[in-house]
């Protein structure tokens, strides 16, 4: 078994009373999907919010790339090669959908405090951050305000964002979500080339694209791992029906 | 590449702040090229407040602490020089001096290390609490600056002869106001360099959203500081021209009716517009100028003016006459 | 020889009483006058002494006066009067007049007409001796102004000072300070706090239920406010080189006049004001401004009908002058001050021998 | 069956830029429509004309016999429009009891209801809506709607992020409300289960009602024409 | 000393709650509208001069409190129809820009009606005098009263805010206009009765306070700031934290104001000790904001932005 990039152990975090999550243990192997699913208010954002460092854990580690990332910020996480998109967007919204991602491919070249050479003409941040956005179908909207566009298109903006980012892992909370019938789709076929890139921690709530996409499928229920294991383990598992598929097994 | 109509805006306020001295100075009306100058003074701590507040969304109700700084950099600088007391002797000695260049790099150093210090322990907050917090910190200077006997206090500090600038005769008004304009040009020419940067791009972004900034490894509070201090040492630098046009500094530049009227020229000009302050600034004072004389309830049509720009001017002047403004 | 003046002086926001009252009283005089080649421009200073060079800047670039007038604060005469009267323009002072203008930093071409600074402060400190105070309470606000009266006070004080007290510049409320007052063992109390933070004190320090007698300065019992202070004012004794009461025909006239002409009692900026024109006005009538020497030379002899009585300047052209104790009394209606003795004679001020002129 | 809603021809704008082009769309009385299209092609903004968030420019919506055009939208919402909006908007700092009763007006739904219908909402009723899970903020959007005991509930993408049994259960319960007599006006991803819910289909296509028609007519060739499946 | 030491710490007391009173409005339209009102300082004043010149004109304080409460009321009515309501959805800076002008229209109008000399106005007869407290200091009952005022104001608006349904409402506005008027409530209307709430507060301060204090075109501004100030401790949009952040002040600045040149004496020779005191004592106010700010960025009861 290959060394995983990420890896989890023990992590817990607790709000007032409620147990966020209770000493989740999992792991992100090198080209695989690994689906996070659980009801809602299990702890999945909470836990990706843990990984991506906005929220510190109450005990347990957290390894990345070969490294403990305990202590680093959230924005040390990013330029270590953690990519993350948010449940519900979160962008630049006077931005155009162009500046968006220009931004994140500035980001990316680690050249900020450069006070005098004209960003918007800057061929080597544009080509790139165009070439994203026509990875996610949004190129016919790279200049409208991010504000303006649907909110689909939001989404796939969250997406096209975190792809500018090089990461060395993804990790996507609901990139489905807000897609139509037809953005689902596509997605779903984008994201299984996407994990030759780098792998992706993904969680979701649409089944299809789950059952289609994942190498391994970890539930998480009242914030524990109630169950990993492959596509048909957790079709098959009661407790998981009952828990968060219902008829949807 | 076609001009837009801010462009061609921005062209038509510089050569009218330009022209109008120049007349002034044909017709023998010197004070109009003094206020022209203050317009071009004022106009240039708008235009680095306007980096802080319309670049990078931090309303900061300080200002006028900088803008004051910059200020008694230069009231120090030449008061020593004029009555030949060193500013300090031991561990060595440090002379006052008259070269504007000098007190210039001066107000910029001591500007710049206290918007580090003032930045660093502003910038965690946001919001309106940024907003009081800074004007917390300019108050702490004002009260200072009021009871410290060494500098005058409340009375001020007079510099009797304004300083001089090599080659220039800095006395002669329209001089004068030739370097202060080339200091606002330069100031206008750096921020319009600035928010095109890439530097300016991560500002906008800090603006609009942090959590989204930290997602994608650019630390928002860098970048936030880093133009804070930039902003601060433009007031500053205005500042120590304005204590040479009034030869004279007070506590009252570092109050926050002052902070307050910086704004205000930002916000009348237009927010994150290249001219704004500069607009803004010309408008108040022209308005302040006629008005002040006519009337002995003068502000109350200021106020009533002011109010009907904010009310119809989205965007202020700039957004009136050029249009809402285009995402760059 | 038209003379122009030029008269920069503060007509809005807070402190807009005094100027309207300096103003208006120059202008009585100006009116009385009717001197066709006197020419007066006003402008308002908003209180802030960058605004006030400016407009200085302007009457001496554009309006071209000869004279310069009207400046109510020590602070903006700081920032006007220096590089006005090096630009060899006549400066006459209507009211604020700093140590520094009276001493070392005095000037050929300025005048005050008012007093020197401490010199109310100086009075009240006299009176309080000879009225037999040994434990005097002090209070000022923490601002030069404010050291410079208790300095001033202290001068002429012979007495304990038993607390000393800087209150914020803007304070508006003194519980704390009361609070200090009444501990402090004191048997009279001397504040200078001008305008609405004596106000604040006095309506204050009569709730308070203290009665450990006021002595202040003029200013914070003067014609202007008493009203709103009310009958907590009454008894307050308080220092003034000028009252509505000092008994010569001039000041009777000038009483009655102005308040025939404004509707109201004058104050004592009023006066300074009045008394400013008239100097001005009988230099007029002697030489011609653009004779700088012989016009000094006619406003140093200030041969004019004061509204205090005599009028003559010292060495460093500050008056030199009787300084009265005044008590607030109710006539009818009305507060107003009533002179109950004579604190200094013929008082000059202390910084007189520092000029060098 | 009368139309309780009736939408006709509507243009309308963001700014200068044109996001309808002349939108038809009726529900009656009783009756669930489901309004559908990909992304960014004017369902959301659609709605906002009907809530009155925004105005259209040419066009009418008539509701209940009223003419929208003038009314502002605190006035059509009293009409009887109860809006689920995208990306639930829930009141972040008021408690989830606070939300509900924000709006509530008098009528058959009050909280013993909503809470029957979402158990969870209960168990939270004093937790602030921002710390609630993405679902459970849904439930919450959801309920806040019912409280104010509308004619007609107009759900956009209230489906987004639940849980699969929580989305059976959503779906289960919007039936309910249709079977209860509401009239529903729905925007969901979702075919499979708009079928099993509404009477008929309603598909806009870059700002234009391309097709109308009821469940059964969407062929898969018009699916796949206008929705891409 | 025991006793002025007890006497000072009423005071602070008594300055906290003067506080809250002049802050209680601007917590409301501020924090609870989030809308920046740099002119509650100039309904303040509306408050005090009105209160004056009916007092005057009647002879009665309690009908000139009414005039206040009405004036301010009034005016704050107008202002929202006429100014705030256009700005709701524009950058906060507008906000400022537009109250800012209304400061000088204020200040201004009320000096062309009034003049520009300070008002008379004066303790009713039956709150003046004073009373003993413990420790043998005499206090005067106003400012007892004054107390209690801000007590009940304080009572008063929490339970308007945090239990009522118009209180839910008005945060839910702050939260989102556009969706609250989405589920039928009238914003618009609802909004014009908080901010004459909040100026009617203002006023019944400036009725208050002015007499004890000058009152005077003016008058409003340091009050703004005091206010702000209070609130941005407290916590924005918290009444218990301007409550806390009231007293905090009140108690910070009056015995710093008290201590501080007593504490220097240690250091220096008493001249300098007072002077330097003092000096700290007026930026004490400050020192304590940037302080409470720096650890915790948004006030001691407020939640994150
Ligand atoms: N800051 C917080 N304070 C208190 N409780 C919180 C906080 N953040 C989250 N919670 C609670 O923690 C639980 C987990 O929330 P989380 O957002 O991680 O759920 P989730 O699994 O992502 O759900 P969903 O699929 O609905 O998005 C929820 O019950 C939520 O209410
Ligand atoms: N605020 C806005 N300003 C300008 N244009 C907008 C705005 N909101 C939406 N648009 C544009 O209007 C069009 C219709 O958007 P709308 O939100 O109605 O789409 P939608 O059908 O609801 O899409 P989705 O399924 O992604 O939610 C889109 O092209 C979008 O870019
Ligand atoms: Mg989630
Ligand atoms: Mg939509």
């Amino acid at each position: 078994m290959p060394e995983a990039i990420l890896s989890l152990s023990n992590v817990t975090k607790q709000f007032g009373a409620l147990l966020a999550s209770d000493n989740v243990s999992l792991d992100l192997l090198p080209g695989e999907i690994h689906a996070l699913i659980g009801p809602n208010g299990a702890g999945k954002s909470t836990l990706i919010k843990q990984i991506a460092g906005e929220i510190k854990p109450d005990s347990g580690d957290i390894r990345f790339a070969g490294r403990d990332i305990n202590d680093l910020s959230a924005v040390e996480r990013s330029r270590m090669g953690l990519a993350r998109t948010f449940q519900v967007s979160s962008l630049m919204p006077e931005f155009s959908v162009l500046q968006n991602v220009v931004l994140a491919q500035q980001s990316v070249s680690g050249k900020i405090f450069r006070f005098f050479k004209p960003v918007l003409s800057d061929a080597s941040l544009l080509e790139p951050a165009m070439a994203q956005l026509e990875r996610v179908g949004l190129a016919d909207r790279a200049h409208m305000r991010a504000a303006d566009i649907s909110h689909g298109e939001r989404r796939q903006l969250e997406m096209a964002v975190a792809l500018a980012l090089k990461p060395r892992a993804f990790l996507l909370d609901e990139p489905m979500a807000g897609m139509g019938p037809e953005g689902s789709k596509r997605l779903t076929g984008f994201l299984d080339g996407l994990r030759a890139e780098a792998p992706i921690l993904l969680v979701e709530h649409d089944m299809d694209a789950v059952f289609a996409l994942a190498d391994r499928i970890s539930v998480l229920v009242y914030g524990r791992v109630i169950a990993t294991g492959t596509v048909d383990d957790i079709r098959g598992n009661e407790d998981v029906k009952r828990a968060y598929l219902g008829e949807e097994a | 590449m076609s001009m837009n109509r801010e462009t061609i805006l921005n062209i038509v306020l510089a050569a009218l702040l330009i022209a109008v001295p120049v007349i002034a100075q044909i017709m023998g009306e010197p004070f109009i090229i003094t206020l022209a100058t203050k317009v071009a003074i004022l106009g240039m701590a708008g235009v680095g407040l306007n980096i802080a507040l319309g670049y990078g969304g931090l309303v900061s109700f300080g200002h006028a602490a900088f803008f004051g700084i910059g200020g008694y950099a230069a009231g120090i600088l030449a008061s020593h020089a004029l009555n030949y007391e060193p500013i300090m002797e031991a561990p060595f000695e440090i002379n006052g001096t008259t070269q504007m260049i000098v007190i210039w790099i001066v107000a910029l150093i001591a500007s710049a290390l206290v918007a580090l210090l003032i930045g660093a322990i502003t910038l965690r907050t946001s919001g309106v609490y940024f907003i009081m917090i800074t004007l917390a910190f300019a108050q702490m200077i004002y009260y200072f600056a009021i009871s410290w006997p060494a500098y005058g206090g409340e009375d001020g500090l007079s510099i009797y002869v304004r300083n001089s600038f090599p080659g220039l005769n800095t006395l002669d008004p329209i001089s004068f106001f030739a370097l202060c304009a080339a200091m606002l040009g330069i100031a206008i020419a750096f921020s319009a360099v600035l928010i095109r940067s890439r530097f300016g791009l991560a500002l906008h972004g800090a603006r609009q959203n942090s959590q989204r900034m930290m997602a994608i490894g650019i630390a928002p509070f860098r970048v936030r500081l880093v133009a804070f201090v930039i902003s601060a040492m433009i007031t500053a630098w205005a500042g120590a021209l304005y204590a040479d046009l009034n030869r004279f500094v007070s506590p009252s530049m570092l109050s926050w009716h002052m902070s307050g009227e910086i704004m205000v020229f930002v916000i009348l000009g237009g927010v994150g517009r290249l001219f704004g302050p500069v607009a803004g600034a010309a408008l108040y004072i022209l308005l302040e100028h006629l008005l002040g004389g006519m009337f002995e309830y003068w502000q109350l049509p200021l106020g009533i003016l002011l109010l009907v720009v904010v009310l119809f001017a989205r965007g202020g002047l700039i957004g009136l006459l050029a249009g809402e403004r285009k995402h760059a | 020889e038209p003379v122009k003046v030029g008269m920069i002086t503060t007509l809005s926001g807070g402190g807009a009483g005094l100027g309207i009252d300096a103003r208006d009283g120059f202008m009585l005089a100006v009116k009385q006058a009717n001197n066709p080649d006197l020419t007066v421009v006003i402008e308002d200073d908003q209180q802030k002494p960058d605004i006030a060079v400016q407009l200085a800047d302007k009457m001496i670039q554009s309006e071209k006066v000869d004279v310069l007038t009207g400046i109510i604060w020590s602070n903006l005469a700081m920032a006007v009067v220096p590089s006005a009267v090096a630009q060899d323009k006549f400066y006459l002072s209507v009211n604020a007049a700093p140590s520094q203008l009276a001493g070392k930093g005095c000037n050929k071409n300025y005048f005050s007409v008012s007093y020197q600074n401490d010199n109310l402060h100086e009075a009240a400190g006299g009176y309080a001796t000879s009225a037999g105070y040994e434990k005097t309470f002090v209070m000022a606000p923490n601002y030069p102004a404010g050291k410079d009266s208790i300095n001033g006070f202290k001068r002429f004080y012979l007495g304990d000072v038993s607390g000393e007290v800087y209150t914020k510049l803007g304070q508006t409320d003194y519980a704390a300070e009361i609070a200090q007052i009444r501990a402090s063992g004191a048997d009279s109390v001397f504040f200078f706090l001008p305008g609405g933070m004596g106000i604040a004190f006095m309506k204050q320090y009569a709730q308070s239920g203290v009665d450990i007698p006021l002595i202040g300065p003029a200013f914070s019992l003067d014609q202007g406010i008493l009203g709103a202070i009310g009958d907590a004012a009454i008894g307050i004794k308080n220092t003034a080189n000028w009252s509505k009461d000092i008994d010569n025909d001039t000041n009777k006239a000038f009483v009655e006049t102005f308040q025939a002409e404004y509707g109201r009692l004058p104050s004592i900026y009023a006066s300074y004001g009045f008394d400013t024109a008239n100097l001005l006005l009988s230099a007029m009538g002697k030489a011609d401004v653009k004779d700088a020497d012989a016009f000094r030379d006619a406003l140093r002899a200030a041969d004019f009908n004061s509204v205090r009585g005599k009028f003559i300047f010292g060495p460093n052209q500050h008056p030199i002058q009787d300084i009265y104790v005044r008590e607030v009394v109710k006539e009818g209606d009305v507060l107003t001050n009533k002179i109950i003795g004579t604190a200094l004679i013929d008082h000059a001020d202390a910084y007189a021998s520092e000029c060098a002129m | 069956m009368s139309a309780l809603l009736e939408v006709s021809g509507i243009t309308a704008f963001y700014g200068a830029s044109q996001a309808l082009f002349g939108v038809d769309l009726i529900v009656n009385e009783g009756e669930a429509v489901a309004l559908m299209g990909r992304n960014g092609m004017g369902k959301t903004t659609t709605i906002k004309t009907i809530c009155r968030m925004m105005s259209h420019r040419d066009g009418e919506v008539r509701f209940a016999d009223t003419d929208l055009a003038k009314l502002p939208s605190h006035k059509a919402a009293r009409l009887g429009i109860g809006l689920v909006p995208e990306g639930r908007r829930c009141f972040a700092r008021l408690s989830v009891m606070e939300n509900l009763m924000a709006a509530a007006r008098a009528g058959e739904w009050d909280f013993d209801r909503v809470a029957d219908l979402f158990p969870r909402l209960a168990e939270r009723r004093d937790q602030k809506a921002m710390t609630l899970s993405g679902g459970e903020q849904q439930m919450l959007a959801i309920g806040r709607a019912l409280m104010t005991n509308p004619r007609l509930l107009i759900l956009d993408e209230a489906t987004e992020g639940l849980a699969p049994v929580v989305r059976q259960e959503i779906w289960a319960a919007i039936n309910r409300l249709k079977q209860s007599g509401l009239s529903i006006l729905v925007v969901d991803k979702s075919l499979k289960e708009l079928s099993g819910v509404a009477d008929r289909y309603v598909v806009v296509e870059k700002g234009v009602t391309a097709w109308t028609g009821a469940v059964g007519d969407l062929s898969d060739e018009l699916a796949d024409r206008y929705l891409g499946v | 000393m025991f006793s002025l030491f007890l006497e000072q710490l009423l005071n602070g007391l008594q300055s906290g709650v003067m506080l809250f009173l002049m802050a209680s409005g601007l917590t409301l339209v501020f924090g609870v509208m989030g809308l920046i009102n740099l002119a509650h300082g100039s309904l303040y004043m509306v408050g005090a001069f009105a209160c004056a010149a009916v007092a005057a004109w009647t002879g009665s304080f309690w009908l000139g409190l009414v005039a206040s409460l009405m004036a301010a009321a009034l005016a704050g009515a107008l202002v929202e129809m006429l100014v705030i309501r256009r700005l709701y959805k524009r950058d906060h800076l507008d906000q400022v820009l537009a109250t800012f002008a209304l400061i000088l229209i204020f200040s201004e109008g009320t000096r062309w009606i009034f003049g520009s000399f300070p008002l008379f106005l004066n303790v009713p007869e039956a709150l003046s005098g004073t009373v003993t407290i413990p420790g043998g200091s005499q206090y005067p009952i106003f400012r007892l009263a004054i107390i209690v005022a801000g007590l009940i104001v304080a009572a008063g608006l929490f339970a308007l805010i945090g239990k009522t349904r118009l209180g839910t409402r008005i945060r839910a506005g702050e939260a989102d206009r556009e969706m609250i008027a989405a589920l039928g409530i009238n914003i618009d209307r609802l909004y014009t009765v908080v901010f004459a709430l909040g100026a009617a507060l203002a006023g019944l301060a400036g009725a208050f306070v002015g007499t004890t204090q000058s009152v005077q075109v003016g008058m409003g501004e340091p009050v703004l700031i005091l206010a702000f100030v209070v609130i941005v401790i407290g916590g924005i949009g918290s009444i218990k934290g301007a409550l806390i952040g009231s007293l905090l002040v009140g108690f910070t600045d009056t015995m710093g104001r008290f201590l501080l040149p007593i504490g220097f004496e240690a250091f220096f020779d008493p001249a300098s000790a007072t002077a330097i005191g003092s000096a700290l004592a007026s930026m004490l106010i400050y020192i304590v904001m940037a302080l409470v700010l720096f650890l915790r960025p948004s006030g001691l009861f407020g939640t994150e932005a």
